[in-house]
């Protein structure tokens, strides 16, 4: 029974990922269409006309969903990447090539393994928690995965066998490692406010007070700023995406890859994109409490409450980090390095320096 | 459970280390050593050393390793030539693995007579190491971070390239 | 006085009420900061590096000023910085001690030190390191302040050794000049052997007391042999006569001259050379106990002053002339302490300080306005060009003179009463203190007179000289006048108005307190000065030609003087060439011969090991680790099978 | 049931294969590899030890052999560079020229 829960948890957190990436995928083609003031994707699906009446029934909502785009970035172009021939490069292992997308997308997708979805509920006598393994080490692992995450980046530029490739993967390593220490010292400011590194407790500590919120902790703003950067800097997107800079790099790290091999790439994104609006919403935002209002404990329906309230919290700042992307310019390689080094990184160890200071005069949250 | 997970990574380790010996391409090497490295961290976790075991796949798979591989791409080394002696230095080699061998399971089967066992007092969670660390341990940890700084400065100083001089 | 009650009186003396917690620390931390300071930014600024040194010696001052204020009467500061070491039952703090005797070490070191720091910002003002001079100054007052405010022997020891050290570094200032090196040089090794039995004399201590704390140390005392406070007290005495300059290690002083003036003036007249005064009226309570070693303090005293200022009489160099001096001087202190009179020792440090410090500057204006020409034959007739300087190095002349007004007078006379009343306390001075009264007063016209020609050939009759003379600056004045001020009025505020003999009491004994003298009484007594200053009058303005008939008179005897009784002759042959021969031998036969042979022997037999071995070094990395395994290996079979 | 035998077996095995590399291979960087090898065995059985003993002890000497660890990765790697900056090959045999 216990394995039953495990694996029917995994599936529906793998669903809430795909969604989440879903969306963002979808929100990054509209919605930059929106931003730049062009149409989009509009077509596929518009000119939808089944013979089949049960069909029939559902041409209102893909004419709809057609018209959003829906279709085409999610149906159509999945199926194009599928169909496409998977062009390995010269002079590389095929073996060490499909290697690439893999270790992109899989310490994103471990990393989900920590994090709590909902609130604890009980059904036929057993509490479930919304989250695959409880680790004592919670955010350590999150930490660790997003180092791991570099393997990915690296084995997809060597396996390009191509000079842009190479270039990109430099540049992007070279860009997590430096930002992962500001984001370990970010961490381990919040690890010491909250007293504990378990997501769970981190959310339940916030029921009386988000930790965006100065007065209840005093160094948040400052955290989520250090925070915010860092995970934009991570997921190499936003104004910081040198590694894949198409002016400069054709397309970066993976410019050698195609078909099925570059969706994972870009569902690595998007879902690395979702992991840090989760992170962010569950420490600096409350995770699924509602300001004011608390929710009964162990019930099923104020748990899919909860969940709904985090996807809420979460979709909106997956929509605010592809905003940014979308207005902000690229930043130069040397100042994206100054500001890493020694901008975060000495801010952060600031931060973390105040923060050690409160919790040493007892403002400990938990 | 328990003694299946042991020997699955048991397995897992030794296949990954000898990857790591016999593989021409020293990235091939490299990146079986992340697996085995994994494995080490997986081991260290199956033996309730959580904190070790992500501060394991921190340092070594995602820092270590990966200045490693960094620097495999970075000078581009091709398969090496296997040294003309091998077989000789392998023989030398098996011949004083075995005596190694031998003495030290001397040492587990009869110096420690009774098979010991795994106790479960205190487990190597981030909260204990982290006390013992910062009271009892608390000198050797400032060494390290002195340590830490003098590797960052040496490598500089010996990666560097000179400057040119300005004509 | 009885052996028991001479202990009683030790203990009581040394039993009153302290305060702990002072930060007398800062005292002495002041010059050690200004020191760095001066160093430091001297260094971008060579100009600057004289006020910030004066400024930090006159701030010490004003703290000393305030402990010395709120001193109580009988009472004493203390300062524990922190426990030095502690071994066994026997532990040492880093401790500071502030009591009377301290005070007026203090106010000596720092007030004097102050105004020569300022003099010195005028007579170093073309020097081109000045930064460095200033540097070692403020650290020599640093060094100094450690020794007199040190609560214990070896927090002493420690300002006795940095003293020497900032003497040594000041003598041979001008390095270059290699002769002013080897006198820096000389300075130090001299002063070694004296340490030597200083040392010797802290480790008696701690063996046979278990402290080395003064206050402790005097509670404890007594109950031990006569000949173990003796021999203790000889220690002690030969590490004062290393430092103060009294036979037979007197011969590093009249060299020390090569350093700068203003450093002659401070270290070597007016408070490093007393540090040995100070440690023998420290350590009065071992000394009462040792009447032997008191007789041959006073012996060795009145031996020194009498054949520096025999020596005195006949040297041209106006230096050396202070020089031996000083040296004579400093036998009178001896001899008072000796005497067992330790606050007129006390009295006449205070005294000598003002007017030596006076003279010594005073010669420095003058150096300094003939373009460092030191031999008074050059010289004459200043006394119109530069009147401060002639008018304060008079009042001085006369204060060392012992004419009755003037500070050197009351110290004066006060020693040779005491030695004749010496008898009263120490049994066996009883025969000899009539004796030695009389020739420390032969010794006391002999100052005046020498003191005298040095003025006369100097300031009176016309100038012999080749340059052009001139006043000095204002900073280098203005001290002149304060210390002139001093050696006028300071013996008598001393004496009447402040009673130092009152102020002392509680930390020295004061023994029998003479009555009050009238003014006129005390001209009487103040004849020998008189005839010392009216002789050289006589003989260097009106009847210039008798001195040098009499030099012609008797040759040998002129030869003798001149050529400073042949010290360094017979020091060099008795024990620098013995010396020296037992180190070539050593050389020769002991370093070259046994010890390189049995190195070279070693590298000839590691160079052939080598040889045979290094088939074994391929330079393969992996060959090496197979070794290393290997090793590994045997050795774990090793320990097993053991 | 898994003992502290097992654990130090395993150690053993990997330290050996570690050795093994460390004295077959040429490529300097392999070496390196081959001593983190050696070193993770070492760390294997710290750990089985600590558990054994139910202190930390062995734990923060495996801390400690990771700070180790990570200040020689970073210089033995700056090592490596240079070698190759001056021999134009990382192969061990071409670092030999002290041999004369």
């Amino acid at each position: 029974m216990q394995i039953a829960i495990l694996v029917a948890k995994a599936f529906i957190i793998q669903q809430v990922i795909l969604g989440l990436a879903s969306f963002c995928t979808w929100v990054e083609r509209k919605g930059s269409a929106l931003i730049q003031d062009r149409i989009g994707a509009n077509r596929a699906g518009v000119y939808w006309n089944p013979k089949n009446p049960l069909l029939k029934i559902f041409t209102p909502i893909v004419k709809v969903f057609g018209v959003l785009g829906v279709v085409n970035t999610l149906l159509n172009d999945a199926i194009k990447a599928l169909l496409k021939e998977d062009f390995v490069p010269e002079g590389t292992s095929t073996f060490m090539h499909a290697l690439g997308p893999f270790m992109a997308v899989l310490p994103v997708f471990l990393a989900y393994c920590v994090i709590p979805m909902a609130p604890d509920f009980e059904v036929a006598g057993y509490t479930i928690r919304m989250q695959i393994a409880s680790l004592n080490t919670g955010v350590l692992f999150i930490l660790a995965m997003g180092s791991i995450a570099v393997y990915g980046v690296v084995l997809a530029g060597w396996t390009g066998n191509n000079k842009f490739s190479l270039l990109g993967a430099l540049r992007a390593s070279a860009q997590m490692i430096s930002y992962e220490l500001a984001m370990g010292i970010a961490f381990a400011t919040l690890i010491l406010s909250y007293g504990t590194l378990d997501l769970y407790e981190i959310i339940e500590v916030q029921k009386s007070g988000w930790g965006i919120n100065p007065l209840y902790y005093p160094t948040g703003i400052l955290s989520f700023i250090i925070l915010f950067i860092v995970g934009m800097a991570e997921t190499k997107r936003g104004p910081f995406d040198m590694p894949e800079s198409e002016s400069e790099l054709v397309a970066g790290y993976f410019t050698e890859y195609s078909g099925m091999k570059f969706l994972l790439f870009w569902l690595g994104e998007f879902a690395e994109i979702a992991l840090f609006a989760i992170i962010l919403t569950i420490f600096f935002f409350g995770g699924w409490h509602i300001p004011f209002v608390e929710l009964p404990e162990g019930v099923w329906w104020a748990a899919l409450v909860g969940h709904g309230v985090l996807m809420t919290k979460v979709v909106f700042f997956c929509v605010l980090q592809i905003v940014i992307r979308w207005t902000l310019p690229r930043f130069r390689y040397d100042h994206l390095m100054n500001l890493g080094w020694k901008g975060l990184l000495p801010l952060s160890l600031f931060n973390l320096m105040i923060t050690a200071a409160i919790v040493l005069w007892g403002m400990n949250l938990s | 459970m328990e003694t299946i997970v042991f020997y699955l990574l048991a397995a897992s380790i030794v296949f990954t280390g000898v990857a790591v010996v016999a593989m021409r391409n020293p990235i091939h090497s490299a990146l079986a050593l992340v697996c085995n490295l994994i494995g080490v961290a997986a081991i260290f976790a199956s033996l309730q050393a959580h904190f070790l075991a992500t501060v394991q796949v921190i340092v070594y798979a995602g820092a270590i390793m990966v200045l490693v591989i960094f620097v495999i791409m970075l000078l581009n080394i091709k398969e090496e030539k296997p040294a003309r002696e091998r077989f000789l230095l392998l023989g030398g080699v098996v011949l004083a693995g075995f005596a190694f061998f031998v003495a030290l399971s001397f040492v587990f089967l009869h110096q420690f007579q009774v098979t010991p066992e795994l106790t479960d007092e205190i487990t190597g969670s981030v909260a204990n190491i982290g006390r013992v660390l910062f009271t009892k341990y608390v000198f050797p940890f400032e060494a390290a971070s002195l340590l830490i700084m003098a590797a960052i400065v040496g490598s500089i100083m010996i990666a560097k390239t000179k400057r040119r001089e300005v004509s | 006085m009885e052996h028991s009650t001479v202990v009683e009186s030790a203990q009581h003396l040394t039993h009153h009420v302290t305060t702990q917690g002072a930060a007398l620390g800062i005292i002495a931390l002041l010059p050690l900061v200004g020191s760095f300071l001066a160093f430091v930014i001297g260094k971008k600024n060579r100009d600057s590096a004289g006020w910030i040194a004066t400024l930090a010696a006159a701030l010490s001052f004003g703290c000393v000023l305030n402990y010395f204020f709120a001193l109580p009467e009988g009472g004493a500061f203390e300062h524990r910085v922190f426990e030095w070491f502690s071994a066994g039952n026997i532990s040492v703090d880093f401790l500071f001690r502030f009591d009377q005797l301290t005070a007026v070490m203090c106010l000596v070191v720092t007030g004097i030190g102050s105004l020569i720091h300022l003099y010195s910002i005028g007579y170093m003002a073309e020097d081109e390191s000045r930064h460095r001079f200033f540097c070692y100054l403020n650290l020599f007052l640093f060094s100094m302040l450690l020794l007199v405010l040190g609560g214990n022997l070896l927090v002493l020891f420690v300002g006795w050794e940095g003293v020497g050290l900032c003497s040594y570094l000041l003598i041979g200032f001008w390095f270059k000049n290699l002769s002013f090196a080897a006198a820096g040089k000389k300075a130090f090794i001299v002063n070694r052997i004296g340490d030597a039995g200083f040392l010797l004399a802290i480790f008696l201590i701690l063996l046979n007391f278990g402290t080395i704390d003064f206050v402790e140390l005097g509670q404890r005392i007594g109950g031990a042999s006569t000949e173990l406070y003796t021999l203790i007290a000889l220690c002690l005495f030969v590490g004062a006569t290393g430092k103060s300059a009294q036979i037979p290690l007197f011969v590093w002083l009249p060299d020390a001259m090569a350093g700068p003036t203003p450093v002659s003036a401070l270290i070597h007249a007016a408070t490093m050379v007393t540090a040995g005064v100070y440690l023998l009226a420290r350590m009065h309570y071992l000394f009462v106990l040792a009447p032997l070693a008191m007789v041959v303090v006073c012996t060795v005293a009145l031996l020194t002053s009498l054949v520096a200022a025999l020596i005195a009489l006949v040297q041209n160099d106006i230096k050396k002339v202070l020089a031996y001096s000083t040296v004579s001087q400093l036998g009178f202190m001896f001899l008072a302490a000796g005497a067992g009179a330790y606050w007129v020792a006390v009295f006449h440090l205070v005294t000598h300080a003002f007017f030596k410090a006076c003279l010594f500057l005073g010669s420095g204006s003058v150096i300094h306005a003939c373009h460092h020409e030191q031999d008074m034959r050059e010289m004459g007739g200043l006394g119109k060009i530069m009147p401060w300087t002639a008018a304060t190095y008079w009042i001085s002349t006369l204060a060392i003179a012992g004419i009755a007004p003037f500070a050197g007078y009351y110290s004066k006379h006060h020693i040779i009463t005491a030695l004749q009343t010496s008898g009263e306390s120490n049994s066996l001075m009883l025969a000899y203190g009539e004796c030695f009264a009389t020739v420390a007063t032969v010794v006391a016209v002999l100052t005046a007179f020498y003191m005298t020609r040095s003025a006369c050939m100097t300031f009176l009759g016309s100038y012999r000289g080749h340059s052009h003379p001139h006043e000095s600056p204002k900073t280098m004045v203005l001290p002149l006048v304060v210390l002139a001020f001093l050696a006028f009025v300071g013996g008598y505020l001393l004496e009447h108005q402040l009673s130092l003999a009152g102020y002392l009491h509680s930390v020295l004994p004061v023994h029998a307190h003479g009555e009050s003298e009238g003014f006129l009484a005390s001209l009487l007594h103040s004849w020998p000065g008189f005839l010392g200053v009216g002789l050289a009058l006589l003989l260097y303005t009106k009847l210039t030609v008798v001195p040098a008939k009499l030099y012609g008179l008797v040759p040998p005897v002129s030869k003798l003087l001149a050529d400073k009784f042949y010290f360094d002759e017979i020091y060099d042959f008795l024990i620098v060439k013995p010396l020296y021969l037992f180190s070539f031998g050593l050389w020769k036969g002991a370093d070259q011969a046994v010890i390189d042979g049995s190195v070279n022997g070693t590298a000839a037999v590691v160079d052939m090991t080598g040889e045979v071995v290094r088939v074994t070094e391929t330079g393969q990395l992996r060959h090496y680790g197979l070794f290393m395994f290997a090793a590994g290996v045997f050795i774990t079979i090793f320990y097993l099978i053991l | 049931m898994v003992s502290v035998n097992h654990y130090l077996i395993l150690s053993l095995l990997m330290f050996s294969i570690g050795v093994t590399g460390f004295v077959i291979r040429k490529n300097a960087i392999v070496v390196f590899m081959c001593v983190e090898l050696m070193l993770n065995a070492v760390n294997i059985a710290f750990v089985a030890f600590a558990r054994m003993h139910g202190n930390l002890d062995g734990e923060i000497a495996v801390f400690m052999v990771m700070v180790v660890a990570a200040a020689e990765a970073a210089v033995g790697l700056a090592i490596i560079i240079a070698l190759f900056r001056n021999a134009k090959s990382v192969d061990t045999d071409d670092a030999a020229e002290l041999r004369l």
